[in-house]
């Protein structure tokens, strides 16, 4: 997080892309991400976790259609980084950032983040524009409990792509 | 009272579980036999023993490094030993003056029921 | 771990041969100079705490400290508080201590400190507040009050950098013993002490808290704490963990409590200052 | 407006090129209440209170929305990212769900 956002320019930002898996992924992505991402450019629905889904308040996957139908979305192009594991579940720190072009007539129009386990798993959205420059957008987020993390970025031609991360939150070990 | 509620349908068992094992350290004690699922509830419930904060046992998510793994802490100990292991988590200072182990018997942490029941339980690991 | 793990197994095994042995070679040991306290070995250094922190949470708060601690927020507010005239007198802070009270710049840095007015141990809080009634005619600030943090984070944060340089020789030194032997007693029913977790157990993890090396713990208060979701002092956060340990907890600037702030404060002597923290 | 609330710091690359894509670091005090919290002396429900509406808008131009739900954390951080191509301030406005609106104005002046 700390290198893209202090070096924002075009050169170390590719380099940290393909640090961060890029590369490789678009070239695994026929033969192996079918075992990474069970989507593989399959429905929402089919993501990791998604069968496991909040046991209380609203189900993700209700969520997920509510927002995208049965789109597909394509496990590459963009990079949730998180924590491993959130010292404190109050505030987690969600950074998500893509290679995606941000141009007139081409450009991601939107970035969401879910989290499963929450009561409610839409945490955010963010409308972007082609003047934004870069489809990327950080915040710090609220978590229940361990859960997986999703992005989902859409560009306004509605093709989504997306990552999942796990978030472990902290067992608090005292106290009663 | 626990046997009164097992009688109940499941929803109010679950329900009502938890306040169950709370209670006890409220009502006075009739003797029971000691159960080896109410000292795992016990052990990993934060407000009684809360074993996992320190001890790895199985079945629980991240737990604590303080103190030892207790299948092997249990592999000391033979059939004749149970009461040196319950006198461990009665008062272990009995056994390590400066241990960082609660007194959970002697500063009435656990009822002594609670204790016969984790002892139940660490026994229960053996198989 | 492993180690650790069979030293433990070994004490158990050799505490049935012979409780009496145990016991005997396990006796209180006075650390010298100062009370006598129960001896416990540091677990781990500072060095290997701090590897062992990033192993398992990474760099998340750092970065977090570094992109934007709320807390510094509330510094201009802190500093609003220094010049503005309270109480009877007419004064401000900055009546004495100059416009944003510039001449404090270094001196939190060598507090906790004996002051002989009160026979005791002044903290930056306490010391604040004194001023108010005794020198400006002020009402006090209620102790984990907004006014009353924002204020001491604001005098605090005028030394970030220096490095801290307290005093536990001359007349401070029974007060220091005091905070020592405070810090080694086990109390509460759970019959824990400060340095039982933070000194021998530091850098193991109960459940996944790692518990923190002390060496850190005297040079960032207030901060901003995650777990609370808001600004707080050090003194709050000793409350929080005699709750944990069910013990009793004393009251905010308490005679021990300060006594307890110049022991953990000297631990990190030579550290700048760096208020204020962010910490989960 | 309770105290303490509606702070604000934003922060941009101290040097910013033309042209260059930035980031735009904002922090702004505000309790992100959830409605679902108890005040553990009371034990009566803490009445929901939150940021829910983000704009940034650069050069008057609207170049990022966002919509937040309770689940952001309390003191809420974001990072956005702007396109620099001209001198022009930058604006960020939030609004909460009571109906107050906070916003500061930076300039972004590309070298």
């Amino acid at each position: 997080m700390k290198e893209m956002q202090t070096q924002p320019n075009a050169v170390s930002r590719r380099e940290f892309l393909k640090k961060a898996g890029f590369a490789s992924v678009a070239v695994m992505a026929v033969s192996t991400v079918s075992s990474m991402f069970s989507t593989g450019g399959r429905s929402p629905l089919s993501w990791p976790g998604a069968q496991e889904a909040a046991a209380a308040g609203r189900d993700v996957r209700e969520v997920l259609r509510a927002n995208f139908g049965d789109r597909t979305i394509q496990p590459s192009h963009v990079m949730l980084k998180t924590p491993i594991i959130a010292e404190n579940g109050a505030v987690v720190p969600v950074a998500i950032d893509s290679d995606l072009p941000m141009e007139a007539g081409n450009y991601v129009k939107k970035i969401y983040i879910f989290v499963d386990q929450n009561a409610d798993p839409f945490i955010a959205s963010t409308d972007l524009t082609p003047a934004s420059g870069r489809a990327a957008y950080a915040l710090r987020i609220k978590m229940r409990k361990t859960s997986l993390v999703r992005a989902i970025v859409e560009t306004n031609k509605g093709v989504l792509y997306g990552d999942t991360k796990t978030v472990k939150v902290t067992i608090g070990g005292c106290g009663g | 009272m626990s046997v009164k509620e097992r009688n109940r349908p499941a929803v109010a068992a679950t329900v009502f579980g938890t306040l169950a094992v709370l209670s006890m350290s409220l009502v006075p004690q009739v003797a029971q036999a000691a159960d080896a699922a109410r000292g795992r509830k016990v052990m990993t419930t934060k407000s009684l023993g809360n074993c996992a904060a320190c001890h790895k046992f199985p079945n629980v998510e991240s737990p604590g490094d303080i103190g030892p793994d207790l299948i092997e802490s249990m592999e000391s100990f033979g059939p004749e030993d149970r009461a040196a292991v319950r006198q461990w988590i009665w008062d272990a200072r009995e056994f390590m003056p400066h241990t960082i182990m609660p007194p959970f018997g002697a500063n009435k942490i656990l009822t002594p029921q609670q204790v016969d029941d984790v002892v139940e339980y660490l026994y229960s690991l053996k198989r | 771990m492993t180690v650790a793990m069979a030293a433990v197994l070994a004490v158990v095994v050799g505490s049935l041969i012979s409780c009496a042995e145990t016991r005997a070679s396990e006796k209180k040991v006075s650390l010298t100079p100062g009370p006598e306290v129960e001896e416990l070995e540091q677990s781990m250094s500072y060095e290997e705490y701090q590897k062992r922190y990033k192993e398992v949470f990474g760099t998340a708060t750092e970065e977090m400290a570094e992109d934007g601690n709320p807390a510094e927020l509330a510094l201009d507010d802190g500093l609003d508080l220094v010049n503005a005239v309270a109480g009877s007198k007419g004064l401000s802070c900055a009546s004495c201590h100059g416009k944003d009270g510039v001449k404090l710049k270094g001196i939190a840095a060598t507090y906790p400190k004996y002051d002989p007015a009160i026979k005791g141990i002044a903290t930056v809080a306490l010391q604040i507040n004194r001023c108010r009634e005794g020198n400006m005619g002020a009402e006090p600030f209620k102790y984990e009050s907004y006014d009353q943090l924002v204020i001491t984070m604001y005098v605090k944060s005028l030394s970030n950098g220096v490095p801290i340089h307290v005093s536990i020789d001359g007349p401070a030194r029974p007060f220091y013993d005091k905070g020592k032997v405070y810090y080694f007693k086990r109390q509460g029913q759970f019959n824990f002490s400060c340095a039982v977790c933070h000194v021998k157990y530091a850098g193991y993890m109960a459940r996944t808290n790692l518990i923190s090396n002390n060496k850190h713990h005297g040079d960032h208060w207030p901060a901003y704490r995650l777990k609370w979701g808001k600004t707080g002092s050090m003194q709050r956060r000793f409350r929080g963990c005699l709750k944990n340990m069910r013990a009793e907890r004393p009251a905010f600037q308490s005679e021990i409590f300060r006594d307890l702030e110049l022991y953990l404060t000297s631990i990190a002597n030579g550290e700048p200052v760096q208020v204020p923290g962010l910490r989960m | 407006m309770p105290k303490g609330v509606g702070k604000i710091r934003i922060r941009l690359p101290k040097h910013i090129a033309k042209g260059e894509v930035i980031p735009v670091k904002a922090l702004i005090t505000h309790p992100m209440e959830t409605g679902l919290r108890k005040n553990k002396k009371t034990g009566k429900i803490i009445p929901a209170f939150y940021i829910n509406d983000v704009r940034v808008y650069y050069g008057g131009e609207l170049v990022t929305h966002a919509d937040w739900s309770i689940a952001v954390s309390a003191n809420p951080f974001m990072t956005c990212y702007v396109k620099a191509d001209k001198a022009a301030p930058l604006k960020v406005v939030w609004k909460d769900i009571k109906g107050s609106v906070y916003e500061k104005t930076v300039q972004i002046q590309p070298e």
